[in-house]
């Protein structure tokens, strides 16, 4: 004063530990068994050919409508992957893979896109809520969640996960800023995959990242190579770590890509050149995950191929199961049920 | 058993539930230190700590969004919007999500949240704190749609709306709020969410009102036995959503002729729906149409003009004498 | 059941507002005549035979 | 004159409109490049450059609450809201704002904004996709609620929509959108707000329906002249609110007897507006009760179930028989 | 990379000109006319003014609620005092000294406090909205007259106020995102007084300045001291400056002071000390700053002697205008005009 500059004291930084070019930064690297690192890649994988599967499906008719994930496997894996089963996991409607990983059935998943209500039948003693379609809303559950934790003394914590275009929806507003006043322990994970719909990032908002967004509510803000799962779970396992410890919120920005279009029902050749989406299949977060655990010895290429086999087959298993269970689901009175 | 004010009533049943059941916790703005803007939760911050009653920033969509996370997890929360005319920034909090969810997981989860909010006229408020649009609600699938009549049945659907495990809408009539003193057990009482109750039996004519307009209902059956000799059943409704029609059917079907008042606008109003349920359930016993005595199709005026636009004891009255001469 | 009146003492007799109008331009008492309708409701063929066994209202249909 | 689906309809009203008239710009989501999720606004960005067709972040209040104030100063903005479903975030922009800023300026200000929205079902989508609850727009005084029923109807009351000088919600069915092509007229042609039409003559019973359910009312009658020899008179509302309830009564009153169709749930639907209207209007005319075929008072399911929510022919012909025998 | 600090570029300033113990920073004092001068300070002096009368009425019985306005006069005259009559005035409620300044009669606020709908009248010509009573809700109106105001290709430019717990509203958010993205000609006015009724501004967000909320919009964002009239002043002018040039909108967080109720139908005794009301009474803008036009030899004491004896005037008059037209508007059927 009279005339100053405002410090914001909140941190706000950015991420990333291997990058697309296989370059890692050691110090930096997670400490991951080399059954986690797997288990990791498996759901990753998992994520990426059960879309590819769903895609399919779509093509012929066999279900309905669906937004792909592909390419966005690090940034939701790489975050939901510090969850507990003790903890909260909160989606949109674009984290397939997470929603699988935390035990979510492929079948019931096939059933949802084929227009069945049992498809979004929550598994009894799961932590997640069901995919919230309308944008942005879902992150105030997950502030309720995440103070009713902390209400209840446990030590669990809440990850939301939402995209870009959902920054510039009130409720992405109202949730951040209630999380840091109530220091609820939630972590928000936004996948930042440059595209609403038709709507580039630069569109969206005047920032160039969104992790500063965090300034708004004083609270912690990390930009990440979404592509880079290694960085997504340090970032992660950071805010993780801050939320259960009674530290409060964080906001993760992953940098990602759509690499498919928005749903099924879009034509992403209307509004974005085929070069900007070739470029950021460059950057493919599964083959540079693979590199890294080739590299680092974790696993040979035959054992991947062999992952590869199993997560086929059930991915096969399911969708025989959903097709037969879709046969017997005709009675129209159920729609009766549950209300 | 003490004689109090629908407000004290109501901080009864939100202070014995919270008393009773650690997962009853209350969020909204100002309803903490400051006891809420017509002091229904007074000194509940003081008994239950500021852990259970939480003085919110001002945005209702997250007001409504939290208390779903909450009910998900377990919790009850009752939530204060100050006025219902700022419900409607929740509203898609309560359409999308508080009233799909058990439906949305198929039966797993569920969202046992109260959302409390005074409506309607009455106490010469600035804009927007006069209006009654409980039709949005009671409208919305998922939804119940809960109006008091005084302190009594105030107190006695609120402890039903709390134990409900399903998203309750509860709208009190601010009008209400202190006009008048009534009995209230200090023991539980609870009146069931879904059924309404004859407040005063009659076999000429049927009234059927809920929230501020029963009492102008009753004073108006008590005028048209002194002057007109006419006996009025009144029927107050309690639960507007899901409507349940037994009583009045039961009554209509006795007296074929009835009288719906509300102060919500006249079109697409709660009225239409009462109305609608007579005609097709009491079809061949109505006497004469079915008088509507409503607010009009108007954003309610400015207080110095309310009480034109209120249903009053007059207009209940002529609608009826019309009905009965028809 | 047709014949039977379902009328109780004190409450109409059941009847459309349609068969309620075209009695009181007749001059009929609905009251008076058995009903042939489903569930004792007295039809408007009820109130027109009834009309032409009692002759023309004595007073003109109100307006 | 050529043949175009509902889609192309409502495009040309738009393009012709901003053609004409230099205060019409367009806001929404994807609106722009995309052309809308459904195609609506294809072409218009290239046509009028992205100053007239905004692309919008992803936030409905913004959408609306930022139309409120360039239809103040004198603009004339047509927001889309992707899907009705998500209208409600908008909601209070609505009811506080748009449908009060004439009453409340005492006429000095107005709002001429359109806010478009496709709504219902048929078209296998996720949910929040399917909604018909255009009884919430319809029950807000100082909005009007207008559903077209095809592409002309479309067309000509968009037109009106956007020369209105006041709020218009404008709800398409999206099941119409490309279900059928229809002629529509190159030049200029209006149907102003307000105003119902009969779209079948008959005089053994009326049909009142809106949108999408137009079409199987008509089949429907068509059915009934087939096989019970039944004249029915089709009335298709075209404007929910302000309801004109002229034509339906002229009608009821020769017929006597009334089906009213609509998707919405039941319960505080639209349709009980219309049957207490006819109540009221048509009573001593009414030969049996109105018989509402509607949406059940539930979540419209996802859609491999949606065919048995939605009101078809079928369901149509059986109340139709159900109110002729009573 | 892989892990360092994002810088934030937009500015973040703090600024006070001439403080509550009259020490004025001559480097920064904005040059107003002596005549400009008296106008903006008599402007404050009827707002003050009028709101102790209102109070006086409402005590009375012979108004209804209203919102007292006073300690914030140097907030929102500071502010509102660089609008052209071209430019567009949004208010939220509590800016009747603003509203006053624009055109506005005092009888027709009479009215409106009375529960008249004729109170509403916006005269013919105003480029001013009405008072917005749903928090933060007007804030959208101001972008979309901004951006109107853009297209018609003229250099109008809308200011807009709203208080401090606007800024949890998810329309503020959805606004100040909108504008930026539009860089719509928008100054965005948070009066700071410290409460939102009993909600300190400390619950209401966690931050610690409201200014730093312009990080989220990649807009500048600058704290005043808003009981300082010439600070409140000169940032508004830089901002008014910023967005006629098409520089696009800025955030200006006015730190005052409620030094009343939330409205007369609220109790503040309830939830705030009396030695917070008494610490910022010290802080109280009008007498800083007629000490400075004293000073400065602007005006003598008796001038601002005669000058409050017109204010006295012009209200009473006004109360008289307005309660003789009370008294002739009766008429119930007025309710169904304009609608
Ligand atoms: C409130 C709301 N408005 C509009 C939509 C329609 N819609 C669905 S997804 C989407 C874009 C979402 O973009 P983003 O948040 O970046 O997530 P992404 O689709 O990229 O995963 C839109 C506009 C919606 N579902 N909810
Ligand atoms: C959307 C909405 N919610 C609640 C209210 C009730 N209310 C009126 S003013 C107010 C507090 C406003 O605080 P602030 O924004 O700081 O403005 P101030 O009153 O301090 O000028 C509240 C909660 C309202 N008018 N609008
Ligand atoms: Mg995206
Ligand atoms: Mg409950
Ligand atoms: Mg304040």
């Amino acid at each position: 004063m009279p005339r100053s500059d405002i410090a914001v004291t909140d941190s706000l930084e950015s991420l990333s530990i291997l990058d697309e070019h296989g370059n890692l930064d050691r110090d930096l690297e997670p400490q991951l068994s080399k059954a986690r690192l797997l288990e990791l890649y498996r759901a990753m994988l998992l994520g990426r050919r059960f879309d590819e599967r769903l895609l399919d499906l779509q093509r012929q008719g066999r279900i309905g409508t669906f937004p792909p994930i592909k390419g966005q496997e690090a940034a939701q894996m790489g975050a939901v992957f510090n969850l507990r089963p003790s903890d909260w996991f909160v989606p949109a409607f674009r984290e397939t893979a997470a929603e699988i990983w935390r035990g979510r059935s492929l079948e019931s998943i096939i059933l949802y896109f084929n227009g069945f209500n049992e498809g979004g039948l929550v598994p009894e003693g799961r932590k997640d809520l069901p995919i919230a379609i309308p944008v942005g809303s879902q992150v105030l559950h997950a502030v309720g969640l995440g103070w009713a934790a902390r209400y209840r003394q446990t030590d669990e914590i809440v990850m939301t996960f939402f995209g870009d275009g959902a920054t510039s929806a009130g409720d992405f507003h109202e949730g951040l800023n209630f999380a840091a006043v109530y220091q609820t322990p939630v972590v928000f994970v936004c996948q930042n995959n440059q595209w609403a719909i038709s709507v580039p990032v630069s569109r969206q908002t005047h920032t160039p990242t969104l992790a500063q967004k965090a300034h708004a509510y004083g609270m912690p803000g990390i930009r990440v190579d979404g592509n880079d799962v290694l960085a997504v779970y340090a970032a992660a396992a950071e805010a993780a770590e801050r939320a259960r410890s009674g530290g409060g919120p964080t906001l993760i920005e992953c940098v990602t890509y759509r690499v498919m279009m928005h749903t099924t029902a879009d034509d992403p050749k209307r509004y974005r050149s085929e070069e900007e989406v070739a470029q950021w299949q460059q950057r493919d977060p599964l083959p540079r995950f693979a590199a890294y655990l080739q590299q680092k010895g974790t696993a040979t290429e035959p054992q991947l191929a062999e992952m590869e086999t199993g997560v086929m087959e059930e991915i096969q298993a399911a969708v025989d199961a959903a097709e037969k269970r879709m046969g017997e689901l005709g009675d129209p009175l159920a729609m009766f049920d549950h209300l | 058993m003490s004689k109090m004010t629908m407000v004290q009533a109501i901080n009864l049943a939100l202070r014995q539930e919270m008393a009773n059941d650690d997962r009853v916790v209350l969020l909204g703005e100002d309803i903490g230190r400051d006891g809420g803007v017509f002091r229904v939760t007074e000194g509940l911050i003081d008994a239950f700590g500021p852990e259970r009653v939480l003085d919110t920033p001002l945005a209702e969509s997250a007001i409504a969004g939290m208390a779903v996370g909450m009910a998900i997890y377990g919790l009850r929360p009752v939530c204060e919007i100050q006025f219902s005319g700022f419900a409607y920034h929740c509203f898609h909090q309560l359409e999308s999500h508080a009233a799909r969810l058990r439906w949305r997981s198929q039966g797993r989860l569920s969202v046992p949240m109260v959302l409390r909010a005074p409506y309607g006229g009455g106490v010469r408020a600035l804009e927007h704190h006069s209006e009654s649009r409980e039709a949005y609600w009671a409208h919305t699938p998922g939804l119940k749609t809960v109006i008091p009549s005084g302190p009594r049945t105030a107190r006695a659907l609120m402890v039903s709306a709390i134990r409900d495990p399903d998203p309750v809408v509860f709208y009190e009539a601010k009008g209400l709020y202190r006009a008048y003193r009534e009995e209230v057990p200090d023991e539980e009482e609870i009146i069931p969410i879904g059924r309404s109750q004859i407040v005063r039996e009659g076999g000429d004519l049927t009234m059927i009102a809920y929230g501020a307009m029963v009492r102008p209902a009753l004073e108006a059956a008590e005028e048209l036995r002194a002057s007109d000799g006419v006996e009025t059943e009144v029927i107050d409704l309690l639960t507007i959503a899901p409507l349940d029609d037994t009583l009045i059917l039961q009554s209509v079907t006795r007296t074929g002729r009835a009288v719906v008042i509300h102060e919500a606008p006249r079109s697409f109003g709660p009225g239409a729906e009462i109305v609608t349920r007579l005609m097709e359930g009491a079809f061949y016993y109505l006497e004469a149409p079915i008088a509507r005595v409503t607010g009009y199709d108007l954003i309610i005026p400015y207080f110095s003009r309310e009480k034109w636009y209120i249903p009053n004891v007059r207009r209940i009255v002529d609608a009826a004498r019309q009905t009965l001469t028809s | 059941t047709p014949g039977h009146s379902a009328a109780v003492p004190g409450s109409p007799v059941p009847a459309s507002p349609a068969t309620r109008r075209l009695a009181r331009e007749l001059g009929v008492d609905l009251r008076a005549l058995t009903p042939s309708g489903a569930g004792g409701v007295v039809t408007r063929d009820d109130v027109l035979a009834f009309a032409e066994g009692t002759g023309k209202p004595e007073t003109p249909p109100p307006a």
